[in-house]
């Protein structure tokens, strides 16, 4: 595990810049836990002061200091995306390897319902649903939800690995070395679906974390909990940008990209490099 | 008579990098031969014995990772005298392609652009080289030349998905020679084909090299084809020329003994004698034996096949052989021994293959 | 033709009606399964702005449990259901008493379809093109500074990019108005060139936005694309055969691989349209979300449902739509 | 069949024509296929056609009498129908696949499933697709054995492994650790053939198993097939368009063309001299490996690839290319006519016609309308010879 770490920080830029950005990002979240503020008190700093070497981000209109708010913020957020793409997982896994190795009508159905979520706008159904239990909502809920919502395009992808991989004769192969098709799936199928499962777990993750943000701003979330979504949704709230208040946008915005970057780079680096065709040529294929 | 193209001392190496673990395939490794004007010459040889990249460099499809080491590419009829291997690419577009050399790639499945009519491939070839001025005279000449050819002018009118596996194989011929090329290369073009099929194939090529006179390279690992449609064989193993005669010297007095044992190991029907399978397999292009790369599977093999790359012997009628047991003068210039490997092509092929 | 009708169009038409069956589904039974109960939530945000006479709540309860659909058994809920949507009647707005939510809805949906097809069509374009120029002439500078941009962008959430872009063009530099789709006091007049101008100047940035957010999609999966492409059999046979590269770029490359992305649109189209929402509420334009925004401030939970359906029927026809067109580019589908 | 073949005569072999052959007395056959037909219903649930890709075919095949059978034709023949239909894969649409005796829908039943495996094992085409390419091939040999209850345990099976893998002229030594990719196409294709073997099964049915080994390696995979018949006493189902090999290496042939057995025999008698003209075409279509008769194989003009629309047609399949079609060709199929030990589907050897027996030549030498390629109406198997697969 090390040795791979090591040669894919040698020879992948993107993966070196993946480990940089995720790094700041993990020393973040680590720093919340010696936080000198509690996030839910207000009013503990001055008001509205720019940044500076006591508040490295400045501090809000609310008297709390950014950057240790943001540390929360950054770990609430970091677990919303895990919670929703692990939830998100099981069920398009579920969904995927059922249609796939099933195949007839129940493949069609679950496709045709499959197809439905993808294509449907899902912002709309997801304000409808957080609008109805918005008194209720923390974090984990809205993980829930995301990740009850977030699992049709990679079930899409499972299912069509799944299908070729069962036309393929090592998959006949097995059947008549007598394996049960329990023992197929995990002997001869898995090696080829993980790669594809985990690629789309940070997917998922990217978006889930960005659907945090966008129902945060509508006023759709656990206002009181720190998460990139509700540091925005305050800021709005108090114009901060008309007000001048640049650093208090300017703050999650810079942690957002950094997180969104370094978790895109390390996607698709993973996936460039744990791909069975990358694994093979490694053996010498 | 002077050759149409001649391939001298070509070596093509495969260098990919990955990860830091860097490979070299040695495909092609020190190939010499001549083309002469009006024959068919075949190539034969096993899977990833380099005949794919030979016809690749002849082709002018030299791409990433594929690299040229060394060697010479010699074309000469018309015009042009040059080594192709130093022709720009629109050098090549302008002069060589489709208008000297065409080809007839393997897949007659899928060399057709499938969301597009065929005579719109016809017309992108035709308006490049040649320029259509005026659109109805190119319809009736390319239509007169599919007619000639024996296929009905519909397919000209058709998507590829339209057609079945054999006429895409015949009209990918009747493109590849719409300008009368001087040489046309066929790589596998029957290989996906039904036995019957690709008699018509063969016989459609083989009759339009009669009656233009230019040179056809056929590539196939079917050596009863061989037989049946070439004039010369050159028999490829493990990057390298083994043998390389006359057909019919190759199947009736073949000196190699890498050809004797393909020759004696083809079935036929009628005859049920016990035909003996060569131990061993081909060897790891990255990693070859040293001396003659035939010598772990040879059954007569002495020690000197081990060290020293065998020379190429140059026999009566144009017969050459790269074995240590024949008896004949060498070629000049004489192969490049194995040794002349570069320090950093030895520092990248360390890889561990067995 | 009638082989085409039955294999092609007819599960395009059963799908498009699945789509819609499942969207509706799913928005009715949403609200049965949370426990909050959006007629008491109602009507305890009517109370707490002041005492109101017991029986005009208990009126009040009756008319919204009848307005909401909720009478009856759940069966009869749904049908019920079905038949108001059919009608196109899903009753009135409650922040905006009495204006039915579907004229609501109707008001505000051409404006985001406007500025979202617009957008999509050209991200599309812009994206595929390049895309194909890259793989195509890998060692071009501009090109490789437009696949880093491209990258980028691509991961951060729309919301954060249409607020950076925001900051930057009208805070920062002023260049484009900061909010509407017109000026504050002007009113929407199609005939006046002065009302067109103010149009297209307050839509550059918001159309700028999805541009910028969703040509990188198309880029990365058209990049990807078309090196597969490149090295399939037809497109060696054309360069072998010296066919001029820009034909071969265009009539070759990028024809197939147009066809998967045309596909990917249909697919996508979804998801673009909850990108546009967002773009509204960051630059306050008038369309369906920026309705959507109010409704949540005002709590007007029939609108938020009207929105919802009305976004669920208007994506799966657009999708229906592009599949209907998809034959024309694929003569694999038409003559089969 | 012309005669009936049941009841035992004097002589054993004047009884068996054809596919029917007889075993031992009182013996019950491996298989026994009686009239079976395989039809796929293509295209989407609203506009169906059907594809008869096996059509009315009867043989049997005895244990006692282990032999290297061939089933041969081109794509779209409904060999590969065939190559499921024994190995369970399918279930006949009518007529009736009897194994060792019973329906072959009862044998598999359940845990049956299993059994039948033990005795039937395939090899399959692609050796660089039978296994998979991220694990390591022996896991397979051990699979096999530890499943099929032929070793207990890991330790055991390496035994078993190395066992197999000696009869086919490999060891555990050289193939333990090893990839798929690691090997030539050659090698795995025996250890292909040594997993086949470990459930001591008494037919190995494998489709095409040489078509894309290279020529210095396919000789000793179909000599390895001998040497199960002979010294293992197995059958091998030998699925093939290749008739050199066919000739080289089996004892009885069927000749398929679009779902038909249109002449089947011991393969001496078809191949050197055959009766049905699709059988003659296809024998003059391969080339021989000598050169002294290229003029002749590269002169004839052969036929455009017109098998598109057979599929539809009534009467014999090959009544549109065939130089010697009579009326009643197309109009009802031909059955099987007895020729000697071969039943040949053509009415040229309807003894009812009273046909003057002449040598069939120059089948080739026919040119047919090329035009009718461009209809179509039926999927082709030339352009997707997957076709006949479709389940």
């Amino acid at each position: 595990m090390l040795k791979v770490i090591k040669d894919m920080l040698r020879f992948d830029t993107r993966f070196r810049i993946a480990f940089i950005l995720l790094s700041l990002i993990a020393i973040m979240v680590l720093l919340s836990f010696v936080s000198p503020y509690s996030p839910d008190k207000t009013f503990e700093v001055a008001m509205d002061s720019p940044p500076s070497v006591e508040h490295p981000f400045g501090t809000t209109s609310r008297g709390q200091d950014l950057f240790w708010w943001m540390t929360y913020a950054v770990g609430n957020s970091l677990l919303l995306g895990v919670i929703a793409a692990v939830i998100s997982r099981f069920i398009a896994l579920a969904v995927g390897l059922t249609a796939g190795y099933r195949g007839g009508w129940v493949d069609r159905v679950l496709m045709a319902i499959n197809d439905s979520f993808v294509v449907m706008p899902l912002l709309p159904i997801l304000i409808l649903l957080s609008f109805l239990i918005r008194g209720s909502l923390t974090v984990y809920t809205l993980a829930i939800i995301l990740g009850l919502f977030g699992w049709p395009w990679d079930a899409r992808l499972i299912r069509s690995q799944v299908l070729s991989l069962k036309e393929r004769s090592f998959s006949r192969t097995a059947v008549y070395s007598g394996a049960s098709s329990w023992r197929i799936s995990v002997n001869e199928h898995l090696p080829f679906v993980l790669p594809v499962v985990f690629a789309t777990t940070i997917n998922n993750m990217l978006w889930s974390i960005g659907m945090e943000v966008t129902l945060s701003v509508l006023g759709l979330s656990d206002l009181s909990r720190p998460t990139l979504g509700t540091s925005l949704f305050w800021a709005n709230q108090h114009g901060a940008l008309v007000a001048g208040i640049w650093w208090w946008i300017g703050a999650p915005v810079l942690i957002a990209v950094i997180l969104f970057i370094g978790l895109y780079l390390l996607m698709t680096s993973l996936n460039d490099f744990i791909d069975p065709r990358t694994r093979l040529r490694l053996m010498g294929a | 008579m002077e050759p149409l193209l001649a391939v001298k001392d070509l070596r093509a190496y495969y260098k990919t990098e990955l990860y830091g673990i860097s490979r070299t395939v040695r495909a092609v490794d020190g190939v010499t031969f001549d083309l002469y004007p009006n024959e068919i010459y075949g190539i034969a040889g096993e899977s990833s014995c380099g005949k794919t990249t030979l016809i690749k460099v002849i082709s002018g499809n030299i791409r990433n990772p594929l690299k040229i080491q060394s060697g010479s590419v010699h074309f000469k009829a018309g015009d042009i005298d040059r080594d192709m291997l130093t022709m720009s690419a629109d050098e090549m577009r302008t002069m060589m392609r489709w208008k000297r050399i065409s080809y007839v790639m393997q897949g007659s499945m899928s060399v057709l652009n499938p969301v597009r009519r065929i005579i719109r491939t016809f017309q992108d070839i035709v308006s490049t080289h040649r320029g259509i001025k005026d659109r109805k005279l190119f319809l009736d000449e390319t239509t007169a030349h599919v007619r000639r050819l024996g296929l009905p002018s519909e397919v000209l009118h058709s998507f590829p998905h339209q057609l079945s596996g054999g006429m895409r194989q015949r009209v990918a011929i009747a493109m590849a020679t719409i300008f009368e090329p001087n040489l046309i290369i066929a790589d596998e073009p029957t290989t996906a084909l039904d036995v019957v099929v690709q008699r018509g194939v063969l016989q459609m090529l083989k009759e339009i090299q009669q009656q233009s006179g230019n040179t056809v390279l056929l590539v196939t690992h079917d050596m009863a084809v061989h037989a049946n449609v070439a004039d010369r064989v050159m028999i490829m193993y493990a990057g390298r020329i083994m043998e390389e005669a006359a057909t019919e010297t190759i199947f009736q007095a073949p000196r190699h003994p890498y050809t004797q044992h393909l020759i004696s190991s083809l079935p036929s029907i009628g005859e049920r004698r016990q035909r003996a399978a060569l131990p061993g397999s081909p060897p790891n292009l990255s990693d070859p034996p040293e001396g003659c790369r035939f010598h772990l599977r040879c059954p007569v093999a002495i020690d000197i096949c081990k060290t020293v790359v065998p020379a190429m012997r140059v026999l009566p009628d144009r017969h050459r052989v790269a074995c240590h047991l024949v008896e004949g003068p060498t070629e000049t210039p004489q192969e490049q021994p194995d040794a002349t490997m570069t320090e950093s092509d030895a520092a990248v092929t360390t890889q561990e293959v067995r | 033709m009638k082989k085409f009708l039955l294999r092609y169009l007819i599960p395009r038409i059963v799908q498009y009606l699945t789509v819609i069956f499942v969207g509706v589904t799913v928005t009715f039974i949403i609200p049965r399964l949370t426990p909050s109960n959006p007629v008491e939530a109602q009507i305890a945000q009517i109370t707490s702005s002041g005492s109101v006479d017991p029986e005009a709540i208990e009126h009040l309860r009756k008319a919204l449990t009848e307005l909401y659909g909720l009478s009856g058994s759940p069966w009869d809920q749904y049908l019920a259901f079905w038949s108001r949507l059919v009608r196109g009647d899903l009753g009135p707005s409650l922040s905006s008493f009495p204006t039915p939510v579907s004229e609501l809805v109707g008001r505000a949906m051409p404006w985001t379809l406007m500025i979202m097809l617009t957008a999509t069509i050209l991200s599309w374009i812009i994206g595929n093109v390049l895309g194909v120029m890259a793989s195509y002439f890998p060692k071009n500078k501009a090109i490789a500074v437009v696949d880093v941009l491209s990258q980028a962008v691509r991961p951060i959430p729309y919301y954060v990019v249409a607020l950076v872009l925001l900051v930057v063009f009208s805070f920062s530099f002023r260049i484009f108005p900061s909010t509407g789709a017109y000026p504050i006091g002007m009113l929407p007049n199609w005939g006046s060139l002065e009302f067109i101008g103010q149009y297209f100047y307050h839509a550059a940035l918001p159309l700028l936005t999805i541009v910028l957010i969703g040509f990188g999609g198309w880029f990365v999966g058209m990049k990807s694309l078309t090196s597969n492409i490149i090295s399939e059999d037809y497109v060696v046979y054309a360069e072998t055969a010296g066919i001029d590269r820009k034909k071969i770029m265009s009539q070759y490359v990028g024809r197939n691989a147009m066809l998967p992305q045309i596909t990917g649109l249909a697919m996508s189209l979804g998801t673009v349209f909850s990108g546009a929402l967002i773009m509204e509420v960051v630059f306050g334009y008038p369309g369906v979300g920026l309705l959507a925004l109010q409704a949540v401030y005002r709590n007007d939970y029939s609108l938020i449902m009207g929105i919802a359906i009305y976004s669920i029927i208007g994506v799966a026809t657009a999708v229906f739509v592009l599949d209907l067109i998809y034959p024309l580019f694929d003569p694999r589908v038409r003559y089969e | 069949m012309t005669e009936p073949t049941n009841g035992r005569a004097a002589s054993r072999s004047d009884q068996e024509v054809g596919l029917v052959i007889q075993g031992e007395p009182g013996e019950k056959p491996l298989f026994e296929l009686d009239h079976v037909v395989v039809a796929f219903q293509i295209g989407s649930l609203l506009a169906q056609s059907k594809l008869i890709a096996v059509n009315d075919v009867s043989m049997t095949l005895y244990a006692s009498r282990p032999e290297i059978f061939t089933l041969a034709g081109e794509s779209g023949s409904g060999k590969t129908t065939m190559s499921r239909l024994l190995l369970g894969d399918l279930e006949p649409t009518s007529g009736e696949v009897m194994f060792q005796g019973r329906p072959i829908r009862d044998v598999i039943k359940g845990a049956g499933r299993k059994r039948f495996m033990s005795e039937v094992q395939p090899v399959f085409q692609n050796p660089f697709e039978t296994f998979n390419p991220l694990r390591r091939v022996e896991e397979y040999l051990f699979d096999t054995a530890v499943n099929f209850g032929v070793a207990k345990n890991r330790k055991e099976a390496a035994d078993v492994a190395d066992r197999a893998l000696k009869s086919v002229g490999l060891s555990l030594g050289e193939v333990a650790k090893r990839y798929p990719h690691e090997l030539s196409g050659g090698q795995i294709q025996r250890v292909s053939v040594a997993r086949a073997l470990i459930p001591n099964p008494k037919i190995i049915v494998a489709d095409e198993p040489v078509s894309m080994v290279d020529a210095s390696l396919r000789m000793e995979i179909v000599n390895l097939f001998r040497k199960l018949r002979d010294d293992e006493r197995v059958s091998v189902i030998y699925i093939t368009h290749d008739l050199a090999t066919a000739y080289y290496v089996s004892d009885r042939i069927a000749i398929m063309l679009r779902g038909f057995v249109v002449e089947a025999g011991p393969v001496e008698e078809v191949l050197v001299h055959p009766l049905h003209p699709y059988s003659v075409l296809l024998k003059e279509s391969v080339p021989e490996p000598a050169p002294q008769n290229k003029e002749a194989w590269t002169t004839h003009i052969t036929l455009g690839a017109t098998e598109v629309r057979e599929f539809a047609r009534a009467g014999c399949k090959f009544a549109s290319r065939c130089p010697k079609v009579m009326d009643i060709c197309r109009q009802a199929d031909p059955p099987d006519f007895r020729v000697g030990a071969r039943a040949v589907k053509c009415y040229l050897y309807d003894p009812a016609l009273h046909i003057e027996a002449a040598p069939i030549t120059g089948v080739g030498t026919a040119r047919v309308q090329m035009d009718a390629l461009l209809e179509k109406g039926e999927p082709s198997p030339a352009v997707t010879p997957e076709k006949e697969d479709v389940a």
